[in-house]
């Protein structure tokens, strides 16, 4: 059950600078999961991380974003159509089902396990807006993607980059008020740097917004048995990695300030 | 009336579930959650003198009815790691902490640390197959060596965690109690290998791991019933496979005072409060009263 | 062309795919029925000089992913055994005989005995868990014996049956080829036990009993892989836990030229097919035309 | 699953001289168990022995008849209501569904096995004749449950003793030709000693009669692994212990002849 099942990779693509999207067929994880979950990506030899997905298609279709960060990262993205990797899961708490009128905000390739959520919403017709912050057009991933889902409705897609490259310059946070004062939403959803999460957490909690965060920490086992990836008393592979705002509260001292690494050791972030 | 009560020598636990080492005792809040979830006492993530990261991933694989994992006893070293636990022990939990080092002194040093802290107790990782602490566990002279000196430095209990990688795990416990452990845990894992046969490659990056889960009960309740009809007279704790009331009697039949849960917390946190009441209502069906009624029985049945 | 010859050493079979003792190979009609359904050689039950009952049931029992026995070596002794065994041998059923005895001359002259009706090879059990005959394997010095007196005795193969119930099984495999084995069988059973709670009784009549099945596979291509990888050059036959042909095929990986099949025979004999077919298959979809193309190449692997 | 399940003893009667029956709950084996499939009886301590089921009531409620002929059968047939025993199973392949019209012949503790058979034929409506042979009348088991099975229809049951004690005198095959004249029957169904079963296969062949007998030879698994219960090629407890008249043709040298003890030597009958 919990043992990697080897997959063809069926196509990659290039997402934007240093980051791919791979595209493989696994049917019990296509099966199973539900937005927000992960799987553990297995490259025989060299590792085993834990990845968002960022697309479920037809036919057990599954994708991946992976950005380029380290030595794992980098062989993924270096990976071509007919290389194998091994996958397992999906594990984890996933998002909550979507409500009338939602907000995702991404940043970056913390954007990926939201865009199953954003597929589900368009498929379904569910009102969903989505801000989208990188360090500039060509270091963010997912902008044609998002654009060419959003066309018709241009008006619930936003783009900031750093350096202005693309959309509004700055970050991400910066359209929060702009937004959030213009609509109602039921849910917010938000997922990439820690510490524009953390700036999201204080500003909801500000405000009294419903909002859902995806977090990561250091993951070894993917099932909530080797304690590797505590943050406060919360597994993030089998509690997360999903958030709710109530649970986030009781690790708000943690949230955007600690994280531990391999060994356990407690990091600054 | 509490019937699950239990003595190892001079620990009292208001009940047999220990949470066994490596399995989410690695922070503070990580053990006070285990001990709020209803565990007699919680083992630590076993812990050296300084910081290890660990093997690279896969370090968890499955097997059928199990599970192989290689973690490398990755833990942020005793200097970080006795803060977390100081933190749970002054609020009143429980706490064994668990000790291994690349030397004698570095065992020393480890459970010195663990000690000051306010541990009930330090369990000797000298067992795990896929480290080479596991040596001293199979080695009678270097488990005597080893258990002799942190004995003697220390004065809360010393339990020592046996290896069922021998030949013969009587031998073993035997050197560990006359080098003076005032209990003993049986079993770590087994050692074992999972081959991933698309690629060839073995799953977990060290190769090798060590099995736990259900397949490895029936070694594990073999090796607590062999100590206990030795001549050990020590506690035995009991470890392997556990994921109901019914494996941990069978586990307690077999002569062990308390039993440890692993792998079966996989299954959630609720586990605990399951085995317990379970075991509960076993006693209370059976009109018994204490545990001791039922620890070794099996012995008598013959 | 057959994709699954193989050879282990000057024993040459149509199919990696062997009987395992104990399992079925009892009878010459069961023998023989074993090959028709497609092995590529079967090994008799283990036969001693005089016939022995066995323990008294229970036998076996089941556990989770595994089966747990005790039979207790029955057999006809050598006299009726060989007269079996020649009655399949007779019909060209390659049959290795599965040899143990009390004495170093009892495993000589049962050996002589299968010898002189024609097995292709024969086995020394020197590690039933529940056995006498088990001491041996777990000892350099016994094992080293009782192989060179076989091997001084008998011109045909001589394979050595494993335990994993030791601290370093590559330190008896290496005795048992300095003996002079020409092949070594990995593993046989787990030393495990099952005591009912109901009752408190250790549910086989002799208490412990060899864990079998899915189970202990991981523990089996550990140690198929773990003397594929020392000094040992002779062939190896892997066993345990194999049910189907992607475990056969681990431990091909893991370094076995032939495997054996013991538990897996309770799903039915078709297995013996599937296995084959699977493999088959599998090599076919690879474009390989040997077993040696894959035997051993997850050593390759790291 | 192969694990003796402990059950209480409910209930037990005395059938005949050192025969009892025993009654107790097993949802497992009652939920599968098909006429002439077996049990393991475990008796904690002492020893495991193969026994027929000899009634399956409601609510999982079972029963087995035992004749004690050794220490295991002796124990077994010592036990009160309230002990325990374990049973694992069922096993093995059970009897053929019946046909229109049936012919049952038992002797001794041998018709343990087919009463499930014939209660399910009277259950049923369907036509069942019954021949019973046993040593004398107090020795014979079974014979009061019969008749009070039959007394509405007399002319079915009929018994043998070899003392003449009850029923006519002699050997339960000795009314094969006239109940066979007077008959066509689809099955014919025996248990008993292995001589009577020769004998009757015997006759069977040379009519051309579709009979099924159970045989027994020493269980120690009763899984079909250890090969300590073959008769020619088959297991009894996996491939029989209820075999059909072309299978029995394979092994008719064997029949009545040669059986093993519990080391596997050969011994005659
Ligand atoms: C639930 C979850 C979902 C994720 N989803 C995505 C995604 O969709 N796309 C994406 O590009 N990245 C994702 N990540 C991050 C990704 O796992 C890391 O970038 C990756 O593990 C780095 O490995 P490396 O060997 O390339 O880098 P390294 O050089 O080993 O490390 C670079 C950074 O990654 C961290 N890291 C390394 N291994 C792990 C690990 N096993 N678990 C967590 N962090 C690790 C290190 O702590 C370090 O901060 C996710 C992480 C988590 C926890
Ligand atoms: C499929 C099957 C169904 C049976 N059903 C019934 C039944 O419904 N009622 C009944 O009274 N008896 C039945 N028997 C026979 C019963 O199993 C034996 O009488 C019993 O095992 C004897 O055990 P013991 O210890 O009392 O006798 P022992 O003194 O051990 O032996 C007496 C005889 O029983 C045989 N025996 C002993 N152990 C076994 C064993 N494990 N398997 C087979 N034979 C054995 C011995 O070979 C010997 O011939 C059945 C046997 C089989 C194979
Ligand atoms: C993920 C994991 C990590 C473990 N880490 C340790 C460890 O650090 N120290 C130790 O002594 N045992 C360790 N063990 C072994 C367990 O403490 C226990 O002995 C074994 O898992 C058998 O029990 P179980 O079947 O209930 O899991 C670990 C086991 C698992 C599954
Ligand atoms: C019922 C049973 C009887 C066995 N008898 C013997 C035996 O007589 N001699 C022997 O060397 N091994 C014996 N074994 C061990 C098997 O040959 C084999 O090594 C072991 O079962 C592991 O393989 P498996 O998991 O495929 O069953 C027996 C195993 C079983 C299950
Ligand atoms: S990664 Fe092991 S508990 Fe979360
Ligand atoms: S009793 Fe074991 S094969 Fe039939």
């Amino acid at each position: 059950m919990h043992t990697p099942r080897v997959c063809k990779i069926l196509k990659v693509e290039s997402e934007a600078e240093n980051i791919k999207t791979i595209y493989f067929k696994d049917r019990r994880t296509s099966s199973r999961i539900i937005p927000g979950q992960f799987i553990m990506v297995w490259i025989p030899g060299l590792d085993e991380i834990p990845m968002g997905v960022s697309h479920t298609g037809l036919n057990s279709e599954l994708a991946i974003t992976v950005e380029a960060v380290g030595e794992a990262t980098e062989k993924l993205c270096s990976l071509k159509e007919g290389d194998v990797i091994g996958v397992r899961g999906p594990y984890g708490r996933g998002f909550s089902p979507p409500g009338l009128n939602n907000l995702i905000i991404g940043g970056g390739t913390g954007m990926a396990p939201l865009m199953p959520l954003i597929e589900l919403c368009v498929r379904e017709k569910i009102n969903v807006n989505v801000l989208l912050g990188g360090r500039s057009l060509n270091k963010t991933p997912f902008i044609k993607k998002l654009r060419d889902i959003f066309n018709p409705k241009l008006e619930c897609f936003k783009v900031t980059t750093e350096d202005g490259s693309y959309g509004c310059r700055g970050f991400v946070t910066d359209l929060l008020d702009e937004i959030i004062s213009k609509n109602s939403f039921d849910r917010i959803y938000a997922c990439g740097p820690e510490l524009m999460l953390k700036k999201i957490y204080d500003y909801c909690t500000e405000k009294k917004l419903p909002l859902e965060v995806s977090l990561e920490r250091y993951i070894k086992c993917g099932i909530g048995i080797c304690g590797s990836c505590y943050i406060g008393s919360y597994r993030v592979c089998a509690d997360g990695p999903v958030f709710k705002i109530a649970e986030l509260e009781k690790i708000r001292n943690i949230l955007g300030e600690w994280t531990r690494d391999s060994s356990g050791r407690l990091i600054q972030l | 009336m509490n019937f699950l009560e239990t003595a190892l020598g001079s620990i009292k636990l208001d009940n047999p579930l220990i949470i066994a080492s490596g399995v989410l005792g690695t922070t503070a809040e990580g053990i006070k959650l285990l001990y709020e979830k209803g565990a007699g006492a919680v083992v630590t993530k076993t812990t050296t003198l300084s910081s290890k990261p660990g093997y690279a991933n896969p370090t968890v694989v499955s097997t059928p009815s199990g599970l192989l994992n290689s973690m490398g006893l990755p833990n942020p070293g005793i200097e970080e790691m006795s803060r977390e636990v100081a933190s749970a022990c002054c609020e009143g939990v429980p706490v064994i902490g668990s000790v291994a080092g690349s030397s004698i002194s570095e065992f020393i040093e480890v459970a010195k640390r663990f000690e000051d802290v306010g541990v009930i107790g330090v369990e000797l990782n000298i067992s795990c197959p896929h480290e080479r602490v596991g040596l001293i566990g199979q080695d009678c002279r270097l488990t005597y060596q080893v258990v002799k000196s942190v004995k003697d430095s220390v004065k809360i209990p010393v339990i020592v965690k046996l290896t069922p990688n021998v030949t013969n795990i009587v031998e073993i416990a035997l050197e560990a109690v006359k080098a003076g452990a005032d209990a003993l845990t049986a079993i770590n894992t087994v050692k074992g290998m999972v081959i991933d046969v698309n690629t060839g490659y073995p799953i977990l990056s060290n190769k090798f791991g060590g099995l736990s889960g259900p397949a490895i009960k029936p070694i594990a309740v073999r090796c607590v019933y062999e100590i206990y009809a030795s001549e050990v007279k020590v506690p035995i704790i009991g470890v392997g496979g556990i994921s109901n009331w019914r494996d941990a009697l069978e586990f307690l039949m077999a002569g062990a005072c308390a039993v440890q849960i692993g792998t079966s917390l996989m299954k959630g946190y609720q586990v605990i409060e399951k085995i317990k009441k379970g075991l509960t209502g076993y006693m209370k069906k059976n009109k018994l009263k204490k545990l001791n009624q039922i620890i070794g029985i099996s012995h008598k049945r013959c």
